[in-house]
């Protein structure tokens, strides 16, 4: 048995159906620990203060939305390479997540740069990339819902898709070069005693694996919906002619 | 054997239109597509064209002879007909326009501007095209929409030619064209699929 | 035990900043909740009308 | 190819809108930041490179539309696609008529409107030599954008959307390098990036906007 067996959108109904109720369960019982253990039981950072609470959010958030992008690219190549519709659908269903995370991060990224920097917004490398990752997004989303045939839209934005992820590169790297950067370097990494110390990084952790889940459902739910109008337009097509 | 398509089938918005239908054209031949509207014969042409993906079956072909002429004739109105012309003339490596000028009847306006021309022989211009390309597979959609009387005549007189020269030539028609003797007549009504029959990707939903 | 539960989830003292990080939680719940609002009604409109077809289809 | 050349650039000319509509939007545009701004030229001159880069944007933009609409609408693309010149040469040969009839004139008068914005000598060259080099990237990525949106009825909005973005590296490079010119830096690092884009767009675009334009065809 194959995985790619499950690409078949009928099948991926069936799967999807048994194993989204427990994403879901699992997605808000991590956020919710994670944030109620984050906010509650954690001390202030010595430098930050109360604002390190922020990154329980903002951090999490970020994170799922490049990664969406990312997985928004693998998928369009599966499609423009294996052609399978569920991979075309499921970067469709998570580009919208991607644009709320990223609404998220950027507003909360702000929130947490106030303090820090005085003023609300700062063209720091990083925030700017977020704008630019939600412009990418934008594109994708008007390109998918101006295009008729379904088929080709799936191919257009696949092809956008990776060629928007060489210039979001690009654009990360001129962003870097235009501004030397105020933000924090990563918050996580293998190395993280030079980072965030243990005992806010446990908590964001959970936080970002329950964001993980919650990105997971989300396209589940939303590739389900799309597989579903299809599947209505092609029971409607067959009955018309 | 010039074409050869077999059980080829095509789509069109995700439902398709023609199922297990066989062409064979010898070179010397021509094929005249018959068939209501909407039963897929521009849809056929353009995938015999290499334009739009076929959705199974085989065509046997060399796709470099192929000179496809659909209904937009892709002349430039601000450009004069000579220029039109040598234009196409350039890209298909061929240097003389003097010869399909004059096959086509259209070498008394080659300075004028293509705007300036009647509906009819624009079209004549944009048919020249065909033989400034020196390719033999030949298909037409429509050619003769808009061309008066004398013109047709013109038309099926370079087809004829175009066949004696071991040319080949698909041609999509409502019209009388005067090849109906030699020509083999494929009705593609009867290739239509039953009812209801969606194209490969539209059935992966079902 | 009531009173010890809420003892424990005492409210920090967030100083300063109280505004930064309850409105950047409270901004990520609302848009949270907004896209799953929006995907659920996405969802049952799309069943709906897939169902009702499916019957339509079975029916005759 | 070079035969495509010579017949979209007479048809540019002929029709007339190819080197004048661009090229006098960008001019307004320029003039009208002072008017925005005031008439201080300190401030101005500041402004100058990233007005000017701007101005140069927009107006490309502009003429985006009209790459592939023509060609689409009375069949040769069609014929085009079915000819012996591979697409992607069809696609590297409209991406350079657009920077001959749009990005090449705005090079030409930047001097003059950099002048009017208060720059002086050495300055505008180090604007011109940035808009020399980065226009060519903003033609050949339009084109892509132009052969995504290729045969849609209102493809000029999404056009903008879907470009923009992709412009982003180029126009921050450009402004960057002409920037620190002015202002005395060293420019040689901004210089060999604007280069390393507009040659990378050049390398990979054509090959994507062809593989667009054939799904667009069919």
């Amino acid at each position: 048995m194959s995985f790619w067996e499950y690409a078949n959108p009928v099948k991926f109904l069936k799967l999807s159906g048994t194993v989204l109720p427990y994403f879901s369960v699992f997605a808000a019982l991590m956020i919710i620990s994670g944030l109620c253990w984050g906010f509650f039981f954690t001390p202030d950072d010595y430098k930050q203060g109360a604002t390190v609470k922020i990154l329980y959010v903002h951090v999490p958030a970020a994170f799922v939305a490049i990664n969406a992008w990312f997985m928004m690219l693998i998928a369009s190549i599966i499609w423009l390479v294996r052609r399978h519709h569920v991979s075309a659908l499921a970067a469709k269903a998570a580009a919208p997540i991607g644009v709320a995370m990223t609404i998220i991060g950027l507003v909360t990224g702000a929130l947490w740069g106030q303090p820090m920097w005085g003023t609300w917004w700062e063209w720091d490398p990083k925030l700017t990339s977020f704008l630019i990752l939600f412009l990418f997004y934008i594109g994708y989303i008007a390109l998918w819902s101006a295009v008729e045939d379904p088929d080709s839209a799936a191919d257009l934005t696949s092809i956008l898709c990776i060629v928007g992820s060489v210039f979001a590169v690009l654009s990360r790297y001129a962003t870097v070069f235009w501004n030397q950067g105020l933000h924090q370097d990563a918050s996580l990494s293998v190395d993280k005693e030079e980072h965030v110390a243990d005992v806010f990084y446990y908590p964001l952790l959970v936080v970002m694996a329950g964001f993980v889940l919650l990105f997971i459902a989300l396209v589940l739910l939303n590739t389900r919906s799309e597989i579903m109008t299809r599947r209505a337009s092609a029971l409607l097509a067959r009955r018309k002619v | 054997m010039a074409i050869s398509a077999k059980s080829l089938s095509v789509s069109r918005g995700g439902i398709n239109l023609l199922e297990g239908l066989n062409i064979e054209l010898n070179s010397g031949q021509a094929g005249i597509l018959h068939g209501p509207n909407g039963v897929g014969k521009t849809t056929l042409l353009r995938a015999l064209a290499g334009l739009q993906p076929i959705e199974s079956g085989k065509i046997e072909y060399s796709i470099d002879d192929v000179c496809y002429s659909g209904h937009a004739d892709g002349v430039k109105p601000t450009l004069t007909v000579r220029e039109n012309l040598e234009f196409w003339a350039d890209i298909f490596g061929n240097h003389s326009i003097i010869e399909a000028a004059e096959q086509f009847m259209i070498s008394d306006f080659l300075d004028l501007k293509v705007g300036t021309l009647s509906a009819g022989q624009k079209r004549r211009v944009g048919l020249s095209r065909l033989g400034l390309t020196g390719r033999s597979i030949w298909l037409l959609d429509e050619p003769t929409v808009s061309l008066d009387q004398t013109s047709v005549s013109i038309f099926e007189n370079i087809i004829k030619d175009h066949l004696l020269k071991n040319g080949c030539a698909l041609i999509a028609t409502h019209i009388d064209l005067g090849l109906e003797d030699s020509a083999k007549i494929i009705d593609l009504s009867k290739y239509q699929p039953q009812l209801g029959k969606l194209s490969r990707s539209e059935e992966a939903f079902l | 035990m009531h009173c010890l539960l809420a003892e424990r989830f005492n409210m920090p003292d967030l100083g300063n900043y109280a505004f930064h990080v309850l409105s950047s939680y409270g901004v990520t719940t609302l848009v949270i909740i907004i896209v799953i609002i929006f995907s659920y009604i996405k969802y049952t409109r799309a069943k709906k009308s897939l169902e009702k077809i499916e019957a339509n289809l079975n029916g005759k | 190819m070079i035969a495509l050349i010579f017949r979209d650039l007479r048809i540019a000319i002929r029709v007339g809108g190819g080197f004048g509509l661009s090229l006098a939007f960008f001019f307004i545009i320029v003039i009208f930041f002072p008017f925005a701004i005031g008439p201080n030229l300190e401030l101005l001159s500041k402004v100058a490179p990233g007005t000017l880069w701007i101005g140069a944007l927009l107006a490309c933009l502009l003429s985006l539309e009209r790459i592939f609409a023509l060609d689409f609408e009375d069949g040769t693309l069609d014929l085009l696609a079915t000819s012996p010149l591979p697409l992607e040469g069809v696609v590297m040969a409209k991406a350079l008529v657009h920077w001959l009839t749009t990005g090449l004139p705005l090079v030409f008068i930047s001097p003059f409107l950099g002048i009017l914005l208060g720059l002086q000598n050495i300055s505008v060259l180090f604007l011109v030599m940035s808009l020399l080099l980065g226009t060519p990237a903003l033609s050949i990525i339009g084109t892509f954008g132009a052969a995504l949106t290729a045969g849609m009825k209102r493809g000029g909005l999404l056009l903008s959307l879907l470009v923009l973005p992709l412009y982003i590296p180029t126009l921050i490079f450009g402004a960057e390098a002409a920037r620190r010119g002015i202002e005395g830096f060293e420019i040689q690092s901004s210089i060999l990036l604007l280069l390393g884009v507009t040659l990378l767009s050049w390398a990979i675009l054509p090959f994507a906007a062809a593989s667009v334009l054939r799904i667009n065809l069919r």
